[in-house]
């Protein structure tokens, strides 16, 4: 088993910290993972992506993947280099709140979540992306929901403890909207992409 | 029921605005809201505006993001309003936080 | 939140009434007023009034602006004046070349406190030593904001940054710089002045202090020096509303605004150059 | 794929008894370097060497050791030289303009015989000729180190501090954004490189008023205690002979793969070489005769490996992510023995560091599947 | 003896009408630039490149220019790039520790696509890699021209503000102590190298509000006016561009001297071909098969001369005051087409500039002798 | 011409009377008094007076003397304590590097106004700022020496130079820098004062302000900080004997003998580093 | 017939000496004076002692090239000279240059 | 007809402007010539050294040579490398005031001229080295003595005018000097070594 996840969107929005909460998680159940973050250009409010590549063997792989099994999509801007490497079976979920761009024809499934304003109701804009990655959680049940939240103190700056709080309601919030989608689709009938 | 009177308004770059609230603490007749339960593009709540702008020039001359256009008009121009404006413009504005 | 209940009105268009225009989106020497700095940042005030400044005095064909890296570096993009890119700390040295070679020229830095202070401190010390008639601006947000909200040379005492968690100590990072009350020590430089843009009023007075040392440049007395301090919530871990009385209870203590040095009516000192 | 010539990291690790964490690049470097002795650390931030000296700011005080921010590039690498004289395992480091602000104080700390380390987190590749020849003044070589993760990053910049005290020398460890910003989970213990050379030499203050004070110096080693003044051509002398003495005997190393029966040998080093490793085992499980080579030491330069390799293929393709630097080295090494060319080129994002889009396995294979057909 | 592939100086001096004047080295240097038009300089002391600076200062303001005794090389870079990007013909240098210093900013004044003419006078021949390679970060060139004396210099000086303005690029010209201390007769009367560029891609001002207003910058040349910011690839790319037309285009050259039937070829450049020159010559007339070519433009180099000479020579010594880096070029050139040893070394006096003591034509000639008994 | 006609007392050996040697060729931490300096020269009598200094300190077995590069540099060999040589300007963050490694040894630079005031002007300052518990030497001589007397940043306006050969201007070559009044404006500076070497009341003069900077290091109440005015024949154009005046008639005025800052007694005051 | 009495003395390096006269100038009580017909090895004249001397150690502290050793005697020494010595030392060591 | 002449001494003795005398002096008669100076190494006093090649047809030679035709020495200090480029039938003159070093043995004449103790009888000991050279254009007639002092106005640096007086004086003091040696040589019928 080997899943690569790409995620985007611009400085602020907490793609890092989903990408760590990700990793950390699949870590605390025994899996193999990379993670690689880039982010910050020349100023505040630039692009930020990052690569998680979980494995049930030890990961060798380069740092950026060029066919991710799904995505986080968090806004248009610069997400176009980062929707290129998915795979023509893959799957997204997205912000519907502010996302605006054009999404790759032959994705899989787009499961469109809105995460800002969802995160808004939570208390805070930034915590939009721990939004999305709830509801990416319930969609593909590639790593619980409880070991997202476990992982948030190990993740997040000593300095910005405070946040732990507002983290783990918005992983709830965006979990409870993912499940939502869930079940929703399996009444559709799509094609499940959970973790086989 | 009571009337307002703005002595000039503005234009807001809703688009452009990042949410930063400098506006609405710089305003000081206390015309800046921002909005709630709305984002703009980005993701932001943004400021929108009341009755009795004074045409100051304050909120474009402290916003960031260069959202504001100001006008003052040649003549006043009055604004029916169900509840009276408040009474200090600088309690209120710092109330909006 | 507000609790009253008035009319919002529509303004996503000029007014349909006889209006004047008094302030536009952006002046008319930022082609570009769209940025990626981060909310509630006050360089792009800074750089909204110093090419206010430059508008209003009507030098903007005189003008060659040169910028340090920083956050504000985004900003050599968007100007409508012509602009050199310097590297990290070096403008001062670069606006010399550039004022010996168009003495009539009006010849501008842009550094951020990371870029002056710390990597650049010996070039504008020395710029202004010489009494270089050039004008240099120091953007002070007590911090790099660029590589993410560090300790500068400039931070005062007790500021928390990525690099001083637990707020500035002397003991462990020794003490802050105060530049301006230093570079007015210096015989060459003959206006220093220190603003700052975190209320409307103080843009204002800034600006006046801004179109002063220009006019001193243009009368080639000396080095001119504007400090203005501007706030950087990212790098302070406060809010952006915050950020403002942040600065006025914090900063301004130890950077105090006002003018710290004017030689603009002693007609005997005289810049260096030709 | 075999992996030639040297320990690798692989066995390095499994060397520790301590647990691998999962850990940034930037932080187990940190690690690493304090695991390996680092007691003194001085920097000035640049993306990516910045996380570095955040991580050494936070970890060596609790160490006993000392990490200045220092307010510029210069006075950081002077910081170290000054902690380096007194015999204190020292680094130092920058990215890109960092790096050549530092030339000249780096040309003079090896001409004055002092072990450091020194860490490039480059944007791109195109540092290798300064990294390699030296970009300051005068004569004199680093040894350069590329680790091509973070794994053997850990690994190498232990070693860094073991060679450096050794050849009292610095040396250079290549990293890059890319293995700054990548999560693994690594083990930072110390690893034993086998007893440390003494440091007698170094700084205490201990001699002074006993008519033999020590001197360190650029210019010479010893006071001469006579009113002539220093002999700038014997100490030249002799301390480009122990130049010369560390380019032959430092033991250069490359890993290799699919060499066997390969008539195209793609070379890499660094992160750019894990995409062409994956590029050449795509294609050599598709049957292609393509084998590569990674040199780990950049300076000394593995010639012998490369010279080897050319006795059987028929064409080298050097990729870095630069215009062509390496590719003098490797020329150098397989003379015209088999054909070189360039398959590399600059490739960055908007903000010069980060993600290098040409950089991806389908276009790294594109570009070697081109020369194969051109040699073939 | 043959000067062959380009008008060397002798013609140059003749070219101009003024009288000959008795000048010391680095007088001579300084007035050929205000000759070739140069309106700005800026320096900071150092030997041998001092000379040069008081030469400047004591010359060029009467012409209109401005030479700024800038308080540090950093600064001293830092004021001829300002010039440079207003269109002034601008010059700087310094030596050994000073170049190092600028490295940074002369890496970037390459991407800025300024013209600026860098004067190396150096001690010594260490900094041939730093000249050739560029010694700070990223991908890029200098053209580096070497003269072997006063006369050549002054040509060769004034050539370089030609090839600046023509390529919008960095010129390195490499003088020595003996050079800058060397009194002969010249002529410092301007050389006219045919129509000079437009430099309307200057800084003055004047586009200030047209909504076009001009930029120089390392990362981009003109002003994107969205909010996206610079696109560093397409810049980097289109710049690393013009940099392989430079490297394609301009001229090398060289002077060669003896090369028919010649076993063995001495390669030097510089002050120090002088003495190879003089000791090949000695050798000839006493019937050895010695030839000798002296490279007068390091970059690009001048491998094409090397290569022919290859076809018929045995071997080449390649004669260096320095542990040995031209070699690479020349190995680079001749491959293993013939034997290539390295017979130079470093030579310093006391001060570490001045009198390289082992630079004689006895010694010299010594040292090929010996290698013509090795490889016959 | 004298016109007496005293005898010479012989003295090329010891005295054959009892008699107390007071004073020796040489300090004890000077290990070859022979040197290659120019007649007249200040920068001996200032080196002899700082190794005297930590001699009758008894700090010599703890000291370890970070040397600039000019005129003065020639000492490095002939000293008896350790010495580490730095390159033109960087010696202060050196200093910052051993006394970190160090925290018991004495520290100390020698530097000169080329090297500290020009080359150097941001290392001195940030090293003095931060409040490293370093002493630093600045052997004024208002040029650079070595390279053949050219203006520095220090240089006083009127003084002749070879490249200010008619008396520095202003206007053709800038204000000059008074290094210890501007250092004495850092916060993190404990102790700074200025004395000359061009009488032997003011080496004894000198030497207690060595004395005291030594002892605030020894204290780690921050940075300290002494410049001495040496003579410089060579440079100045000026006779050998002529030095000591020209000294206190031209640069005395503009860099004032004196102690300009000393916070030895505020115990609160201290240094940075662990 | 005078006598003149020295309380301390001292040794002089002739050869270590570069002719700066800055002792000559240093000397409180003028008891040093420069050669005029007489250079040491390095081709300068250099300074010699009359009777005198306080050994107060200012031509040691002053001298740039280390010329000096000074003593002071436990009993002072008594010269006969034929002159008296100058009135004002400080006038006659401006007299000496 | 080609001479090369090299001048050795310490820092301050003039070397270099005497060498530049020479030169100029030799231009003025129509010959060419071709000057290196090495002066001022690490600090003042230190070694300083010329070369002078005088030729009637153009100099192409490189700066130092190896095999000189006759040497001025002011010191022992430094000298030594100086004098090895010197021909076995080459001559010197020699500061005898303070010159205490070994000469090489086969060279065909020393002339000894007090010339640091005839500077101070000008007035200057730095005018030595222009003491030595009056001896030398004397002794050798390579250059008339009237050509050197038309020399001194464009030698010496405008600041340092005055200076010319002095310099006058030496070159004549020192021509005397040397006429007296070359008159005693002339008697003692040692080989004259003047420009053929
Ligand atoms: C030589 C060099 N060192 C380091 C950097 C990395 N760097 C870029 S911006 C910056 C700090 C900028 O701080 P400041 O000037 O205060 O600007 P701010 O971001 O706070 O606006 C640094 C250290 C660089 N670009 N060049
Ligand atoms: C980077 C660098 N630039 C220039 C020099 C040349 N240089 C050597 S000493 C010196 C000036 C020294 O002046 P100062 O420190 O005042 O000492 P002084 O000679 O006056 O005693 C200079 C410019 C150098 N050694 N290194
Ligand atoms: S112009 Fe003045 S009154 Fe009107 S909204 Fe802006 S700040 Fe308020
Ligand atoms: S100040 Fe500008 S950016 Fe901030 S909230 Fe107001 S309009 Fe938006
Ligand atoms: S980090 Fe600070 S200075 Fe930079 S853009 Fe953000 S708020 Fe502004
Ligand atoms: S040049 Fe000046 S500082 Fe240097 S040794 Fe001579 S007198 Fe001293
Ligand atoms: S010790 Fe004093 S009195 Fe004696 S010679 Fe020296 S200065 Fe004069
Ligand atoms: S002070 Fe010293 S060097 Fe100068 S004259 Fe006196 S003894 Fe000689
Ligand atoms: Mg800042
Ligand atoms: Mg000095």
């Amino acid at each position: 088993m080997r899943r690569e996840v790409v995620l985007t969107g611009i400085g602020g929005q907490g793609i890092q910290l989903s990408a760590q909460l990700m990793a950390r998680s699949a870590l605390a159940s025994g899996l193999f993972v990379q993670v690689f973050g880039s982010y910050g250009g020349m100023m505040r409010g630039g692009n930020t992506e990052a690569t998680v590549v979980v494995s049930d063997e030890p990961v060798v792989a380069p740092p950026t993947v060029e066919r991710a099994w799904s995505g986080i999509v968090m806004h248009h801007d610069y997400s176009e280099a980062t929707l290129a490497r998915l795979r023509p079976d893959s799957f997204v979920v997205v912000d519907s709140t502010v996302f605006e761009g054009e999404l790759p024809q032959d994705l899989r499934r787009v499961s469109r979540v809105p995460a800002t304003a969802l995160a808004i109701e939570v208390g805070r804009k930034q915590v939009a992306c721990t939004v999305l990655l709830g509801a990416f959680a319930a969609i593909t049940e590639l790593v619980p929901l409880e070991s997202l939240v476990g992982a948030l103190p190990a993740a997040l700056p000593a300095y910005r403890g405070k946040l732990t709080e507002l983290n783990r309601e918005a992983l709830e919030v965006g979990f409870r909207a993912g499940s939502d989608i869930a079940r929703r689709d399996a009444v559709d009938g799509a094609s499940r992409v959970a973790v086989p | 029921m009571a009337t307002i009177r703005s002595t000039g308004t503005v234009v807001i770059d809703v688009d452009a605005c990042k949410g930063c609230d400098l506006c609405v603490a710089a305003c000081p007749v206390d015309v800046l809201v921002m909005t709630t339960d709305e984002v703009n593009v980005r993701g932001y709540p943004y400021p929108q505006l009341l009755p009795g702008c004074v045409g100051c020039k304050a909120c474009s001359q402290i916003c960031p993001d260069f959202v504001f256009q100001v006008y003052r008009f040649e003549t006043p121009v009055e604004h029916e309003v169900s509840d009276p404006p408040p009474e200090s413009s600088l309690e209120s504005s710092e109330g909006v936080q | 939140m507000t609790t009253r209940s008035l009319p919002i009105i529509e303004s996503t268009s000029a007014p349909t009434q006889a209006a004047k225009l008094v302030d536009d989106f952006t002046p008319g020497l930022i082609n570009q007023g769209a940025h990626h700095l981060c909310p509630g940042c006050g360089e792009p005030i800074a750089m909204r009034l110093i090419m206010e400044a430059v508008e209003e005095l009507e030098l903007a064909q005189k003008t060659i602006a040169i910028f340090g890296i920083g956050c504000y570096t985004a900003y050599s993009n968007n100007l409508d004046v012509e602009v050199l890119q310097a590297l990290h700390g070096r403008a001062p040295s670069l606006a010399t070349g550039v004022k010996r070679s168009l003495p009539d020229s009006l010849v501008l830095t842009v550094q951020g406190d990371g870029d002056m202070v710390n990597e650049g401190l010996q070039e504008v010390l020395h710029t202004m030593a010489r009494g270089e008639s050039v004008t240099c601006f120091l953007l002070n947000n007590g911090v790099f904001g660029e590589t993410g909200g560090h300790m500068t040379a400039a931070t005062v005492l007790g500021q928390r940054t990525k690099n001083s968690l637990e707020g500035r100590t002397a003991q462990e990072h020794g003490y802050p710089i105060v530049i301006s009350d230093l570079i007015a020590r210096l015989d060459g430089a003959a206006y220093v002045a220190r603003g700052a843009v975190n209320t409307h009023t103080n843009v204002a007075r800034t600006k006046k202090m801004v179109k002063e040392a220009l006019a001193v440049q243009t009368a080639g007395l000396g080095g001119s020096f504007v400090e203005i301090l501007t706030m950087c919530p990212t790098g302070w871990f406060v809010d952006t509303l915050d950020a403002p009385d942040y600065l006025n209870d914090n900063i301004e203590p130890i950077h105090r605004f006002g003018v710290v040095l004017d030689r603009s009516d002693d007609s005997r000192h005289h810049g260096a150059g030709r | 794929m075999s992996v030639a010539q040297v320990a690798s990291s692989g066995s390095s690790a499994s060397e520790s008894a301590a647990e691998p964490e999962f850990l940034e690049g930037s932080e187990a470097i940190a690690r690493a370097m304090i695991s390996a002795g680092c007691r003194f650390f001085a920097g000035y931030p640049m993306t990516p060497f910045t996380e570095v000296l955040e991580a050494m700011a936070k970890h060596l005080p609790a160490q006993g050791g000392s990490c200045v921010n220092a307010e510029s590039e210069l006075e950081a690498v002077g910081m170290a030289w000054g902690a380096a004289a007194t015999g204190t395992p020292a680094a130092t480091g920058s990215t890109g303009q960092g790096l050549s602000l530092m030339q000249e104080s780096l040309a003079e700390i090896t001409y004055a015989r002092l072990p450091l380390v020194v860490l490039n987190m480059a944007r791109a590749q195109g540092d290798y000729f300064q990294a390699t020849r030296g970009g300051g003044h005068g004569d004199y070589r680093h040894i350069v180190l590329a680790p091509k993760d973070v794994t053997e990053a850990v690994y190498l910049v232990q070693e860094a501090f073991h060679l450096a005290a050794i050849w009292r020398n610095p040396v250079l460890v290549m990293g890059d954004y890319y293995i700054a910003h990548t999560w693994q989970s690594v083990s930072t213990a110390r690893i034993d490189f086998g007893p440390e050379p003494d440091r007698s030499w170094a700084l205490d203050g201990a001699t002074g008023g006993t008519g033999k004070a020590k001197l360190i110096s650029p210019i010479a080693d010893t006071k001469r205690g006579d009113d002539v003044g220093y002999d700038l051509a014997e100490f030249y002398g002799r301390r480009g002979a122990e130049l010369d003495v560390m380019g032959r005997e430092v033991q250069p190393r490359a890993e290799t793969g699919f060499l066997e029966g390969a008539d195209l040998v793609v070379v890499a080093y660094g992160t750019v070489a894990q995409y062409v490793r994956e590029a050449v085992a795509n294609l050599r499980a598709d049957g292609a005769k393509v084998g590569y080579i990674r040199p780990i030491t950049l300076y000394p330069f593995p010639t012998e490996v490369l010279r080897n390799a050319a006795s059987s293929a028929k064409a080298f393709a050097v990729y870095e992510n630069n215009r062509g630097q390496m590719i003098e080295d490797v020329m150098l090494s397989v003379m015209e023995r088999a054909d070189v060319r360039f398959i590399g080129g600059l490739s960055v994002d908007s903000s010069g560091f980060g993600i290098a889009p040409d950089l991806d396995v389908t276009s790294v294979r594109a570009r070697i599947q081109t020369t194969l057909e051109e040699i073939s």
